[in-house]
């Protein structure tokens, strides 16, 4: 009896599966994603629909990170009321949950099965390397992707005509913005602010494409103006315990540690840590800014650490922090709010020019305005049509944007207190470099 | 004349079909499989499932079937679980898209070289775990495939680590289809030659070593030998499928390699029922299918379809530890077993 | 005091007894012999509690205990059981062993009165109360167990084949021992290989084949029986 | 006879016979290893050694227990320290926001002290809930396989358990600045966190406190007894459903106490409980399993590998190292460094 109860039991299972498996298999065009509008929003009359997806790790390690993109995203097309011309746009969020093989999967469903025409946004460089493959296969245009590191570049030129689909970076190669740190070590030295016993430096980072090329390009920079580097450690993005290492770097007396980390767990415990064991040596700890509650979780470890971060200097961008921390609960940060939100904003832009100019939105037409407008330096975004961080979004040199001071630059700041202070370039320093 | 003509006639007819009857029977082969197989090789040209969104599911669900087929083939039958699976599937994968990377080695070739390490390190495993019995082995493959993960991660020159190694695919095309065909061949190989050798007297020792090794050893079998053979099989198996995974997917990461993957291949075999070969297969398709409907459709809860993953896992093996190899039993056997007694029943 | 009516046991799908019955008075020293397989120590087992009866009803003074986990046969009914394999805790001294035999008893001045009693018993394994149990050798492991069974003051001892692997002298040791428990009062339940040292210290007999009991009687009167004599004593 | 010459041998000779054992020879090996790594790289070594195997004692003590008396293998191990974290967090952060608000010094230096309770007592409760839910009911079912089927149990567990908290919790990191805010203190040179110290004595206290209850109280002898021959503890009257019941919930809260110990460390996601159930593990394989006092040493012993790794190699590397070394043990002494031949090595 007991048997056949439990046959009944498993068959019913089997069954639920089945049904289940099969019950998928009627479409549901009505099916709203995830997270966008409220289904009464969309006008029936219309019915023209143009599918998007916003790339992000919206899941694990880089979460936080996830979470700004999203937010500054909705609020970019809540502003437009999520239509351009007599098309609704629709938003599928694609969680690349910091790993390139799940983001692959993951972009790649949401094009067959969501039917995404464009994309935008995406973090980390490993992650744009392996969709650039999906991108080009499904030849869908991808707009402000922010994976920033040669790699990028390199396939985007190693065959333009395929990979052009992976159509403009959020974020330059990073040998571009660390040449900003370089000199603002070298300038202080020259001024007698900081007189390092010796030129050493330690070099860490975590071990992504990001992490690696910012190391390798800052190391480069450093060697050609007389340093030496003693130690390089790059380490998985997870990792919390830092001690050996920082220990190693104390032994090894280096005047200076600089690395990177975009995982804000990884990067405080590494500042925390090298407060603990009293590492001396000045320390550059590139992101450590990049999430909003950085000194909640470093407190005053952070003192003196050396950072490079955008920041909100504008009416604009204040307002926007602000409407943003109401949205979501969450103090953006320049470099991944404000910066997507800029990123979406043009994104949007050339969705509306593309729908002036052809009248109608598909993958084809977007990627013919990224063409003919964009990557010619026609079709920019600019602080006038409101961006909020950078004073022009220029991709007439794709992928990367142009770099300088009227169009794309980071400056170099201290944190102090819980408060960051400016330090290069000399037009907007507020204070020397300064040393512990 | 005539008469023995017609004896002849006779002999021939039936030589055949029992020839074909005891050929399937040897690679495990019966109607209602055969049944199942046509049906899967017509489905992608069935509404709704000629989808590239389906198609992409059932990609993955043969693949997975393939996985839990090689998985079974040790811990249904040896009883040694490899905990370490996922790391022999990553060693395959790696190896050809390597060789397709760095010598240009076409992936139709690379995923038969690529069988070669996870061989290699299959048997080496197999000897490792040998002295060790049970759990002990289980631990010891789960270390292997740790080590293995490990060193795929930190070899940043020759596997680029967590970057991702960008691997070529098998085609130049955007249609899932083909690749359906090519891994429910590559699952139809699997199965056959696992299925094979099991019904040969290889399955009697094996499942004499998973049973009592020592009444195995007394009674003639040499475990050692039955034991390695078996493992360096299961991971043979494993990287070939790994070698489909890197051209299909054309992108590897030392997370394919995690313990959650093995986890995943393990809970679809338990609840297709051990030691059945083929219970694992047959279950992933509404598996996955129930897995992947879940997860897309519900992206705000993030997870969900790992809990249904687990739950269902414990259940099985609280309360139904045949798993649906067993239902299936019990339903045949209700079937042949009982039509001759409900027309007794009926008379009376 | 004990009672055992026609039970039926087995491990799984494999029956040992069938139909088994016996009784122990109280102070009587009884005992259970046959052939090596017969169903002796599945018989024990099941008393214990150790092995659910598939059919049939085991009684002590009256309250049947069929079912009941060993823990609670032991702990409510008084019964000490001490099995042929010893089960001691090997990585644990003698003494541990000795106050673990008394776990159910948790009045702690009643515990040293049973430890007292029992090192007066077995001086041997007072010599070596703080030596692991796991390194006493065959004759002083069957003391211990011995007396962590008693430990809790049983009602009623079932020992397992304590002539099991010792060298006679040794044997003698432990039949003595048993001897003096039961001028103390204990009642025992002895399973014995060796009939013929069993029958003469004990009062009662059942002879168990096949796990069926085929014989019982006074371990004289089993001592005169030609059948029992051909088939165990070798006369 | 042997054991009385042993019984008579002078305190030296029993001394050098201690040693030359492998648990003797082990631990001489390992005060020479760091020694020399004192010597060559600093003091830090050795007190970092120190610090943090004191935690990964503790989470091995739980692991180790379990499958001593319970022959439970629990993969599910550090989702039990998550939990810790998480409950930790959610205790802690409330009341030192209060407090931010309310200064006073004495409770504030109590505060951490709240969240550290809260969590074992959150860690006891899942134990016991996950006994009586799960395991009570595949021991009350089958005895079968019990080893195999019930570490697979815990598989499903821990994937349950990960992504419950994922759904419910999120996957943000949920971390504090540190627990006590003061100086970091200076140790032979070396700079140690206050956080680290006080939890390094709780750490201490507690592996004090639970060897005295299994060593000197009639419950923990129960325990032990259990563990070294369960039939031999229901014959002297210990109810193992009890003891069984009271082992999960022990080990589960140690598990969550060096969670929350260590929330300053590692902040509390959903997936953190895998690097710290692989430490558990090599603890406990390089011991032996069963083993609560060596895994003291053992503690020691894998957090002085680490840190060897991670300085001397490379941080990223601080997990295949060790994986090697207790492969290596595995390989050579199945049942651990320190142990004699354990129950369940032998169980198929």
């Amino acid at each position: 009896m007991r048997l056949k109860r439990y046959t009944l039991v498993a068959m019913f299972i089997i069954l639920a599966l089945v049904f289940a498996g099969c019950a998928q298999a009627t479409p549901e065009p009505a099916e709203e994603p995830a997270g966008g509008e409220p289904a009464g929003v969309e006008e029936p009359a219309e019915g023209k629909v143009f599918t998007i997806g916003v790339l992000g790790p919206f899941t694990g390690p880089s979460a936080r990170t996830g979470e700004e993109f999203r937010t500054s995203s909705e609020m970019a097309l809540e502003a437009i009321d999520y239509t351009i011309g007599d098309y609704t746009i629709e938003v599928v969020w694609i969680d690349s949950q910091s790993d390139p093989e799940k983001a692959t999967r993951a972009y790649e469903e949401a094009i067959v099965q969501d039917g995404v025409q464009a994309g935008a946004i995406n973090w980390h460089s490993s992650v744009s390397v392996a969709v650039m493959e999906v991108t080009a296969k499904h030849k869908v245009p991808h707009f402000f992707g922010f994976g920033a590191t040669e790699v990028v570049n390199e396939k985007f030129e190693s065959d333009p005509e395929k990979y052009g689909y992976w159509t403009s970076k959020g974020w330059p190669t990073p040998v571009k913005l660390t040449v900003g740190y370089v000199e603002a070590l070298e300038g202080a030295i020259a001024a007698g602010v900081w007189t390092p016993e010796s030129k050493t430096v330690a070099i860490y980072g975590e071990d992504t494409d990001w992490g690696r090329s910012f190391g390798e390009g800052l190391a480069g920079q450093l060697e050609e103006v007389g340093w030496e580097v003693v130690d390089r450690q790059y380490f998985p993005i997870e990792q919390t315990e830092f001690y050996p290492t920082l220990n190693s770097f104390k032994d090894q007396g280096v005047a200076l540690v600089a690395g990177t980390s975009t995982a804000p767990p990884s990067i405080s415990a590494f500042i925390k840590q090298a407060d603990e064991v009293g590492l001396e040596s000045l320390i550059i700890a590139d992101g450590l800014g990049w999430v909003g509650e950085w000194y909640d979780l470093t407190g005053d470890a952070s003192n003196y650490v050396i950072d490079q971060i955008p920041g909100f200097a504008s009416d604009a961008a204040k307002e926007f922090a602000a409407a943003f921390e109401e949205k979501s609960g969450l103090q953006p940060s320049p470099s991944s709010g404000g910066l997507s939100f800029d990123g979406m904003n043009f994104f949007i832009k050339v969705l509306q020019t593309t729908y002036a100019d052809f009248g109608e939105l598909s993958k084809e037409t977007v990627y013919q305005t990224v063409q003919d407008k964009v990557w010619t330096g026609e079709l920019t975004y600019t602080a006038e049509d409101g961006a909020i961080v950078m004073q022009e979004y220029n991709f007439s040199d794709p992928p990367d944007p142009i770099v300088g001071g009227d169009y794309y630059t980071f400056p170099v700041l201290q944190y102090m207190d819980g408060d960051q202070v400016y330090i290069f370039p000399e037009s907007i320093a507020e204070s020397d470099l300064m040393v512990p | 004349m005539t008469q023995n003509s017609s004896v002849k006639y006779t002999y021939e007819e039936q030589e055949p079909i029992e020839r074909i009857k005891r050929l399937a029977k040897k690679f495990g082969i019966s109607p209602v499989g055969l049944l199942s197989l046509v049906i899967l090789l017509i489905l992608p040209f069935i509404p709704p499932f000629n989808q590239e969104h389906l198609l992409r599911w059932l990609v993955g669900a043969a693949l997975i079937a393939a996985q839990t087929i090689a998985f079974d083939f040790t811990t249904g039958y040896i009883n040694v679980v490899n905990f370490g699976f996922a790391a022999f599937l990553g060693v395959g994968g790696y190896t050809s898209a390597l060789l397709a990377v760095n010598f240009g080695i076409s992936p139709w070739i690379g995923i038969f070289l690529g069988v070669i390490p996870s061989a290699v390190l299959g048997f080496l495993t197999g000897i490792l775990t040998l002295r060790l019995r049970g759990i002990f082995a289980a631990l010891m493959s789960w270390f292997v495939g740790l080590a293995l993960l490990g060193l795929t991660r930190n070899l940043t020159e020759l596997t680029r680590g967590p970057l991702g190694l960008n691997a070529p695919t098998f085609l130049e095309t955007a249609s899932n289809r083909p690749y359906f065909y090519i891994i429910v061949a590559m699952m139809m190989v699997t199965y056959l030659t696992l299925r094979w050798i099991t019904n040969a007297h290889y399955g009697l020792a094996f499942r004499a070593i998973g049973q009592n090794i020592d009444a195995a050893r007394a009674s003639g079998i040499n475990p050692t030998y039955y034991r390695v053979f078996n493992f360096t099989l299961q991971c043979a198996f494993a990287g070939w499928l790994g070698g489909f995974y890197a051209h299909y997917y054309g992108i590897l990461t030392p997370a394919l390699m995690a313990t959650s993957h093995t986890v995943e291949v393990l809970a679809i075999s338990y609840v297709g029922g051990r030691g059945s070969i083929w219970g694992g297969a047959f279950t992933a398709f509404p598996f996955v299918f129930l897995i992947e409907f879940l997860r897309s459709n519900l992206t705000e809860l993030p997870g969900l379809h790992l809990i249904l993953y687990g739950l269902l896992l414990i259940l099985v093996m609280i309360f139904y530890p045949g798993g649906v190899a067993q239902v299936y039993d019990t339903i045949r056997d209700r079937i042949t077993n009982r039509s001759p007694q409900n027309q007794s029943a009926a008379a009376d | 005091m004990l009672k055992v009516s026609e039970i039926d046991a087995g491990y799984g799908f494999l029956q040992v007894l069938w139909g088994v019955s016996l009784e122990v008075h109280e102070g009587e020293f009884v005992a259970l012999v046959g052939p090596n397989g017969a169903g002796k120590s599945t018989t024990l087992r099941t008393i214990a509690g150790l092995i659910e009866p598939m059919a049939g009803e085991i009684s002590i003074n009256g309250d049947p205990i069929g079912g009941m986990p060993a823990n609670l046969v032991i702990k409510e009914k008084g019964i000490s059981y001490i099995s042929e394999s010893l089960n001691l805790f090997s990585d644990m001294s003698v003494e541990e062993n000795l106050l673990l035999g008394a776990y159910t008893i948790r009045d702690k001045a009643q515990q040293k009165e049973s430890l007292a009693f029992v090192y007066d018993l077995f001086h041997r394994l007072a010599e070596r109360k703080s030596q692991l149990a796991g390194t006493l050798s065959g004759g002083e492991r069957k003391m211990l167990a011995i007396a962590r069974g008693i430990m809790s003051n049983p009602d009623l001892l079932l020992v397992d084949e304590p002539s099991l692997g010792l060298a006679p002298n040794l044997t003698h040791d432990v039949f003595q021992a048993l001897l003096k428990l039961r001028d103390q009062g204990v009642t025992i339940l002895l399973v014995e290989q060796n009939v013929n040292t069993t029958l003469h210290i004990t009062d009662r007999g059942y002879v168990i084949e096949k796990g069926q009991i085929i014989m019982e009687g006074a371990s004289k009167k089993l001592l005169n029986n030609k059948h029992v004599q051909a088939a165990y004593l070798g006369i | 006879m042997a054991e009385t010459a042993l019984k008579k041998r002078s305190p030296f000779i029993e001394f050098v016979s201690k040693a030359t054992s492998s648990a003797g020879l082990t631990i001489i090996f390992t005060i020479i290893i760091a020694i020399v790594a004192t010597v060559v790289a600093g003091p830090f070594t050795l007190l970092n050694a120190i610090v943090t195997g004191g935690m990964w004692a503790l989470l091995a003590a739980g692991l180790s227990l379990v499958f001593g008396v319970m022959n439970l293998v629990n993969f599910a191990h550090g989702e039990f320290f998550m939990i810790g974290g998480l409950t930790a967090y959610y205790v802690f952060t409330p009341i030192s926001a209060y407090l931010k608000e309310n200064p006073s010094p004495f409770l504030t230096a109590l505060a951490p002290f709240a969240g550290i309770i809260a969590a074992t007592i959150v860690g006891a409760l899942v134990g016991i809930v996950l006994e009586k839910l799960v395991f009570y009911q595949l021991r009350k079912r089958t005895k079968e396989q019990w080893v195999m089927n019930s570490f697979l149990l815990t598989v499903g567990i821990s994937v349950i358990i990960i992504n419950g908290v994922q759904i419910i919790w999120g996957t943000n990191y949920k971390g504090i600045t540190s627990y006590w805010d003061a100086k970091p203190l200076e140790v032979l040179g070396v700079f140690i966190s206050v956080d680290r110290i006080v939890v390094f004595g709780i750490a201490m206290v507690t592996m004090a406190i639970f060897w005295y209850f299994l060593q000197r109280t009639t419950t923990g002898r129960a325990i032990r007894a259990v563990s070294q021959d369960e039939t031999g503890a229901q014959m002297v009257g210990i109810d193992l459903n009890r003891i069984q019941v009271l082992t999960l919930a022990l080990s589960s809260a140690l598990a969550a106490m060096a969670g929350a110990s260590l929330l300053f460390m590692f902040p509390s996601y959903p997936t953190v409980g895998l690097k710290p159930l692989y430490i558990a593990w090599y603890v406990v394989i390089l011991v032996g399993l069963g083993n609560v006092a060596g895994a003291l040493v053992g503690g020691f012993i894998v957090a002085l590998l680490q840190t060897l790794t991670g300085y001397f190699i490379g941080v990223t590397w601080d997990d295949v190292i060790p994986t090697a070394f207790v492969m290596l043990i595995l390989l050579i002494r199945p049942s651990g460094l320190f142990g004699s031949e354990v129950k369940g090595v032998h169980e198929q």
